[in-house]
């Protein structure tokens, strides 16, 4: 099948499978807002999707370039403030949230923060914004990163937004909701997960063509392999017409068709 | 816990290691309204003297809007040209403010949950540069943290509780704390009251006493306009006040939490106004290019702020009603 | 203090010695909407299905609106209807609910800031008995308190904070607990969660998916609609999905927190509808003497209450739509 | 002057006295409303009335019978909630508060809660509805109140509302904010204050007409008596006018004139 769909084309496919109707997602801009309006337009019309600064339930027009324009609230049924969107999170009534960062380790821990010292930072990123009180207040933390060895490292230079810290029950054992957490990891190369009982990210499907070998040299940490890893499901046409034509047009993220 | 792991050692229950910048003590800010007026006057001025006389040096502001949406980018350009320093910046989702105050280095301080990055539009090395060169001090927190902040402050509290942060640097690097439930003993983070110097809002309608409508979006100005001592307004229009009266259920700021009102029309250009106009991209594209330069980026600045004396004189810099009316053709076509 | 003082010995520092009778841990909250559909569907019912299936004997229960402003009186009818039992009433200034609730002796629990009276009309006969007759627990609070109960439970904490209650007895009868503040060390008041099972509120107008709109005074009904597990509106009037939609910074309560909708004209008469109708004042003077007599009230309450099949039927009784006509004339002429 | 006015419209004058532009205060219904509608009349348009269950800045058209009826929002700059007005009052920015109770002590406690014992009242009350809140966190209380000796008492019965509670220092002890509590009771026969050193309340002026034995016999403990008594000034005839024609021309709470 090789050139019928690019990663991330499949990458936004993929995620978008996991957001049904009933389902209430915490998301932002980029390949996560092209996931969710993707469902939108497919499988799932009465998704509803959140942006943290008050758009509840748009029915998204286009992609919108900040999560605070218009199109966040477009024929929505609310436009409110960051206290009803988080309120709401906390409440434990937001089913997934999509959040990235520049360095991811094996527990889900996310650094959006610095590399470096954070007094005297080699670099300064912009910080949490919402994604730390999104990580701790959805059920369902899903990420979308490029997998390369840089971003996948053996230990992040801050913990913006926490994962499974040091192992099982470090969550609860920190004071954050219990149930909740890094669910999915879905990259160019695969859909990682997390092992249930040492909470260690695991690889659980292969894109189409995609070697585990390639996963293990891209990831700069010791994945945890199952017995079975499975292929994953390549888009439909019917999600990768929605894409080309009705989400991305333009080719911002998927690239020009 | 594998033998390999990686060992953070974070102090899950000691308290955050950021200054606290903002007295959380809710008996001094009630202390302050006690002698606040509360009459009923006509609040417009100038920008200049709202800015003269609202926000002096080393005194902590936030700016109301999210991001590159309803930003009161005519008071930001203002505070460069009269050369504030020493600023703390409350900086939620600030991603054009901070770009913008970076520019005079403004403020070296910053309660920050969100800097430097004009989110889809990439990092602006222009705020890099000043946050990475170790002269801001940076206490981490997050939207909703210093949501709650707010919320704390705008309720005469000392402290608002959530569950976020908790088990993350963003914790240890805040000025946070953690406290035990009393009635389930469950662990909680308690965030201090942010009561602020200075918030700077643009709203979409105002009357001269300050009352004040918003659309669409409200971010974090519902509980910013309560929580701060001094309110700055600027307004795409005034409207009379028997217009407010007819509808008291759309007030979102009543005015006698306002010091100043400026009508400011297309006052968050380039940034974004619900149902009225769209951000200007281009615009965007081509500072972010610039700041690449810090010299050309300082003679940008030089030509386009500082060197300019009212907001509409700005906007003719980069098209005038032409653009302005292109981006609100944008708006509406959504 | 002089030697004469009366010496109360208000126990400052210790906890509230009333009941808690809702469970503070927003973890509960959590698991139960976890569970809970999120599904956007068509929620219309009729009262006697929408009383059956949310409101069992025995659950907590919390009225909209303010007093006898804007109360959902035709759900109130229902569960006397329905002879419920047990219920615990949150009683923000619900002074006609309580009175009508009493007739049915349907609350046995009460956490209460005001009750038992109808404001400038007196205090209701009715309600008073069932207060004094030693068959109903009472926990002191505050209107605030109540508010702030609902408001941490509407974001997932445990508590709130204030001051009100601090050194009387509506503390010490309250299960209200004292807290020293991490940050300034001052005492507070720690009010605990108060997640309710089911919210009742009569609105302006609503869509079949629960999406609804209030105009005027919103008492505490923006918190309580978040911090109930289920919430039964009542509506003068169906709207458009695509109205909602036009214009979504006019929400106030988001269809995914709604379990039914009923459509009932005129659902808050006797009492007062912003914008739409006045209280009725002689219906209210009449009820409250009828209440002297406990056997005539109970007669009445047959007649007008229990054998009334709809809300129109009872609006009937008390003069129609020519009645209706007054009240809407005597809103509109303020 | 005797007949020219009644002890109610005393009352209501002498407590509008107190309202100035530039104030803001928290009211109910009936005496203290007429007292801020007649300010509003006459030398305060601009006072600031707030009505707890939301209504802000209303220009009274009339008397409201609830609290939260449209005329206490009517033209105002806000028409809000509970959590709007409450908080507004703990950020210490209302100025008066008017309330009135069953039973008022020497420290100024008021019971609105029950007479006899709380779990089993021989009488109950409607209890603090905003009461508590309004008196623990605006600045200054005001009470309007009949001066009879069975609600002026030695102790009573439940403390609703705290006044000085049992004296000086006691109200901060408790923690309630520094610089609140009773600031003037307005009676039939007299204004009362709280002595300064001691909290005990104390006579300041006298109605027109009625003597200090007067006072003395109609309150059920013991008052501080200062050296020095005033008159409390008479309602001017533009205060009267007002009332009288427009504030209450139904005589609802003044009597027919």
């Amino acid at each position: 099948m090789g050139a019928d769909f690019n990663p991330m084309e499949m990458m936004i496919c993929t995620a978008s499978r996991y957001l049904q109707n009933g389902d209430f997602a915490a998301i932002g801009t980029g390949a996560p807002c092209a996931a969710a309006m993707l469902a939108q337009k497919t499988h799932a019309p009465d998704l509803v999707v959140m942006f943290e600064s008050g758009g509840i339930a748009p029915i998204l027009p286009l992609m919108p370039i900040s999560i605070a324009d218009s199109s966040t609230y477009y024929k929505g049924l609310l436009a409110a403030g960051v206290g009803e969107t988080m309120d709401t999170c906390a409440r434990g009534q937001v089913d997934y949230t999509f959040i990235g960062g520049a360095q991811i380790d094996r527990y889900g821990n996310l650094n959006t923060t610095c590399i470096g010292d954070h007094g005297n930072p080699k670099v300064r990123f912009p910080g949490s914004g919402g994604a730390n009180d999104f990580g701790a207040l959805c059920w369902r933390t899903m990420i979308m990163t490029p997998h390369v060895k840089d971003r996948f490292v053996e230990k992040v230079d801050f913990i913006t937004t926490p994962g499974y810290l040091d192992g099982p029950g470090a969550r609860e054992a920190a004071g954050l909701p219990p149930g909740t957490g890094p669910y999915k990891i879905i990259t160019n190369l695969a859909i990682l997960g997390f092992d249930e009982e040492t909470k260690v990210m695991q690889v659980e499907s292969l894109s189409p063509g995609v070697t585990l070998d390639q996963v293990i040299e891209n990831t700069g940490f010791e994945l945890k392999i199952p017995d079975q890893i499975g292929t994953t499901e390549s888009p439909s046409p019917e999600h990768l017409a929605a894409l080309r034509e009705q989400v991305d047009p333009m080719g911002l993220l998927i690239g020009r068709n | 816990m594998t033998d390999d792991a990686p060992g953070y050692a974070t102090p899950a229950s000691a308290d955050g290691i950021g200054r606290l910048f903002l007295d959380p003590d809710p008996d001094k800010h009630r202390a302050f309204f006690a002698s606040k007026t509360k009459k009923i006057t006509d609040k417009r001025m100038s920008l200049k003297d709202a800015v003269a006389t609202f926000i002096p040096d080393g005194c902590s502001i936030a700016s109301g809007g999210f991001s590159t949406s309803r930003t009161s980018v005519s008071v930001m350009h203002e505070i460069l040209r009269q050369h504030r320093k020493n600023l703390l910046l409350y900086a939620t989702t600030s991603s054009y403010v901070s770009d913008l105050l970076a520019i005079g280095k403004c403020f070296d301080r910053v309660d920050v949950s969100y800097i430097v990055g004009m989110e889809a539009r990439g990092l602006s090395p222009n705020a890099r540069r000043w946050l990475e060169s170790g002269e801001v001090e940076v206490v981490e927190w997050t939207n909703h943290a210093l949501l709650v902040r707010l919320r704390a402050a705008a309720q005469g509290v000392p402290y608002g509780l959530s569950r976020m942060m908790l088990g993350s640097d963003t914790y240890v690097h805040s000025a946070a704390k953690i406290v035990d439930c009393p009635f389930t003993g469950q662990k909680y983070l308690a965030l201090p009251a942010a009561t602020i110097d200075v918030a700077i809002i643009h709203v979409h309608e105002a009357d001269i006493y300050g009352n004040c409508r918003i659309r669409g979006m409200t971010g974090v100005d519902y509980d910013m306009s309560r929580a701060a001592k001094h309110v700055v307004i600027t307004t795409e229009r005034l409207i009379h006040n028997d217009e407010i009266r007819a509808k008291p259920d759309a007030t979102f700021i009543p005015g006698y939490l306002v010091d100043a009102v400026i009508e400011v029309p297309f006052g968050a250009y380039p940034c974004q106004m619900a149902y009225e106009y769209a951000s200007d991209e281009p615009f965007f594209f081509e500072q972010l290019k610039i700041e690449k330069d810090p010299e050309a980026f300082a003679a940008w600045c030089e030509e386009h702020i500082y060197n300019v004396s009212s907001h509409e004189e700005f906007i003719e810099h980069f098209g005038g009603l032409k653009r302005l009316n292109e981006l609100r053709v944008l708006e509406s076509r959504l």
